[in-house]
């Protein structure tokens, strides 16, 4: 018998660690886990290196963990948003470090890390900021620079539906990071609005195989961070 | 320049139809934030393209009705978009394998600076207060077939933006194909930018007044 | 209106030409495309390079191409089989190449090909024969080879159900190396059992998406090798 | 030797019965081709192990009834097998992801020769007129967490299996944890062989006239 469910959002992270690598997928706020994100704010763990595409927006779900000082470091894409006012003030101040990476080398460094792969050459940055100080080589006639896999200790991921095995699966543009996510997650914690019995997905079209996942958490009403923030909140 | 002569060139639309006009059926094309989202309003009728953005979607249609959005059908600008027949979701690192993997026909993306040798600059100013962000773009230009850059010719405040050397930080060297402005269209060439057509009221003269760089006339 | 629908297996690989890279999915008889297998060897294309995973059972599909002296060489990761015998022959008599590859490097050398990934390096295989002069490095304290990434001209696989946008779904493990290889070919070709319009297929369940498929033929019933093997059927 | 002492030791199904007692509840496992296979048949009561196989498959159940089989319902030894509830497929760059990712709790294998310092060998004498093929085996014993070998002591002709260095190809270095056989359960660790447990009628100095590098006794 195997059952991948935990009690809630707040048993799920009770383990995170001070120091602690955390990928948190989304991109904006689709597939952003907002539960899971808000149960680590509650739970206290700090000095985080949070690998994720995005920095937030508002006062709530991500921009809420940086701004209640918990990430010393930040590994994204993308950091700018409409409404992200949180992480350009820590950059500014200088309370909060930020490595830039092109999101197509953050997902593949990611995918790496998972799939047990150490490094790979890309083409991608090449002749730019961010390609000074790596490793370059010519293939094919092109210049190529080395990019090193990723992984953390913990991932934080939302699916749409789980089996109580880990399968996974997703919706819309939602799934984004959370399937290499789950690859490189040593603690994989997945939220769901939904979960069935094992053989409840068709096994053709699972997304997110079970062996990635560790954790399920069902969040039946999962919130969304743009109508969290039309409403005013923020978290705490 | 351009501020002191708004009668001639062409509308932002005006350019997105000109670019449009040169994308052929079935392209799988991507378009960047900004003017480049106004392309996808402008394909000539019977041709059919499929629109790529890079957070997971391949089959991308129009913003949805009011009142049927999902937040989490969005494009690479955030913005809530909707999936047309025959279209697929798929994860991050199957989408950039997508771009950089050289599948994708098209990246239409905007510009600070593009240089005669081609290389781009669009995702920083190099201001030591900006919080510096880059996206996709990178991926784009290095992976994607062709690029196509739709900017205006010179800023708000009159710089140029044609360059012979970009001076902002690059996003990629020599990847730009074609630059569609508001006074013209130029390719990217070997020998350097070269006049494809000029805009109404613009001549060669004004144009080369506009551009830092030397430009080749039009093959006539 | 886009329509990836050609006429039949053979206008499907008739620019095939002499000296071409093909990949051919498949693993076993599971996901072996026959019938575009059966139209290339019609089709006369010599001094091929065969990238997949086996070489086929009796004198049907792969093994027929082999026995017809169509391939040079062949990259796979398990050139045996219980009804093999066409490739060792072969091989014995030294009129065939074969780069023999582990089976999950094979895997990754074509995704890497379809995703613009020229080189990566993998623990697997250092310290025996088949790192033998590759580069090697160390990461995370371990040793680890170099590989590269593998393109072919021309991909030949076997779906279940196309849209006529390309996009394709599989059978059960019959889908084994179809998705990298799908990447990784400059003119992919795809057999399915069913082509259905687009709009046919739910968007969440697409394995192989339409931007990685060249063409698409439709062959309501295909062969399984077995079932010719048994009735000791051969090709042509 | 074995062949001069048939009444003792383990049959094949006590190893794979002794061998799968040692596996925990949800678990995910790699059973390589031949004698590991018979390991899915003594699971020992109330645990759920989930079997993967590298052709793309996690929640591999037993063979098909007679007639209900399906010739792309395949294991990696390319028989007919099912899928159990739970179960998903995938394509060859995910299966190889779990393998070389570390995502495999075990995997158990043959051997040919197994090393005190746990190098394996399992795919090849190396003969001259031999057909190489490899498949799996690199991946699995590079990328799983543990390996577990399970074989007869020695061969059919009497050559010992358990040797202080492989002299056939290697598959890995120093990758074997567990050795199971039929006269014992053995440990590969920092100091060589440890033995575990003796199978019925065998002692340690039978063990050891079987085994080509120094035996440490069990820890007791």
């Amino acid at each position: 018998m195997i059952d991948k469910r935990v009690a809630n959002a707040h048993a799920a992270v009770a383990d995170v660690f001070d120091g602690a690598t955390v990928m948190i997928g989304g991109f904006g706020e689709a597939g952003s886990p907002i539960e899971l994100i808000h149960a680590l704010i509650d739970q206290g763990a700090s000095r985080l290196v949070v690998i994720s595409n995005n920095t937030g927006s508002g006062e709530v779900g991500l921009a809420a963990l940086l701004k209640a000082g918990r990430v010393a470091k930040v590994v994204c894409s993308f950091p700018r948003t409409a409404n992200s006012t949180v992480f350009p003030e820590l950059y500014r101040r200088g309370e909060i470090e930020l490595e830039l990476v092109p999101q197509g080398t953050l997902a593949e460094r990611i995918r790496a890390g998972g799939a047990g792969i150490p490094a790979f050459f890309t083409p991608t940055a090449v002749g730019t900021p961010l390609a000074q100080g790596k490793e370059h080589r010519v293939f094919n006639g092109r210049e190529h620079v080395l990019e090193h896999g990723i992984r953390a200790d913990f991932t934080l991921i939302k699916g749409r539906t789980a089996d109580t095995h880990g399968n996974v699966v997703y919706h819309a543009t939602a799934r984004n990071f959370a399937p290499p996510m789950a690859m490189a997650g040593t603690v994989t914690i997945v939220q769901v609005a939904e979960v069935v019995d094992a053989g409840g997905l068709d096994p053709e079209s699972v997304v997110t195989q079970g062996i990635f996942v560790d954790r399920i958490v069902h969040i039946p009403s999962p919130a969304q961070e743009s109508e969290l923030i039309a409403s005013g909140a923020s978290y705490p | 320049m351009t501020k002191d002569a708004p009668a001639i060139g062409w509308s932002r639309d005006d350019i997105a139809r000109r670019l449009a006009r040169d994308i052929p059926n079935g392209w799988y094309v991507n378009l960047g934030i900004g003017i480049p989202e106004l392309v996808a309003r402008f394909v000539p009728e019977g041709r059919t393209l499929v629109y790529h953005t890079e957070n997971g979607l391949l089959g991308m249609g129009p913003s949805p009705a009011a009142g049927k959005g999902d937040p989490e059908l969005i494009n690479a600008g955030k913005r809530q978009v909707t999936a047309l027949a025959g279209a697929s979701f798929f994860d991050q690192a199957t989408s950039f394998a997508m771009i950089r993997g050289g599948h994708l026909d098209l990246s239409v993306l905007g510009a600070l600076q593009v240089a005669s040798n081609g290389d781009l600059a669009n995702w920083s100013t190099g201001g030591s207060d900006a919080i510096p962000a880059v996206g996709g773009a990178m991926d784009l230009v290095a992976g994607v077939k062709r690029v196509f850059v739709i900017t205006q010719h010179v800023t708000k405040e009159g710089e140029h933006k044609l360059v012979e050397r970009c001076t902002y930080p690059l996003t990629g060297c020599g990847v730009v194909n074609r630059i569609y402005s508001d006074l013209a269209v130029v390719d990217v060439t070997p020998d350097g930018f070269r006049v494809v057509e000029l805009a109404p009221g613009v001549d060669f003269a004004f144009l080369q007044k506009n551009t830092s760089a030397p430009l080749l006339a039009p093959i006539s």
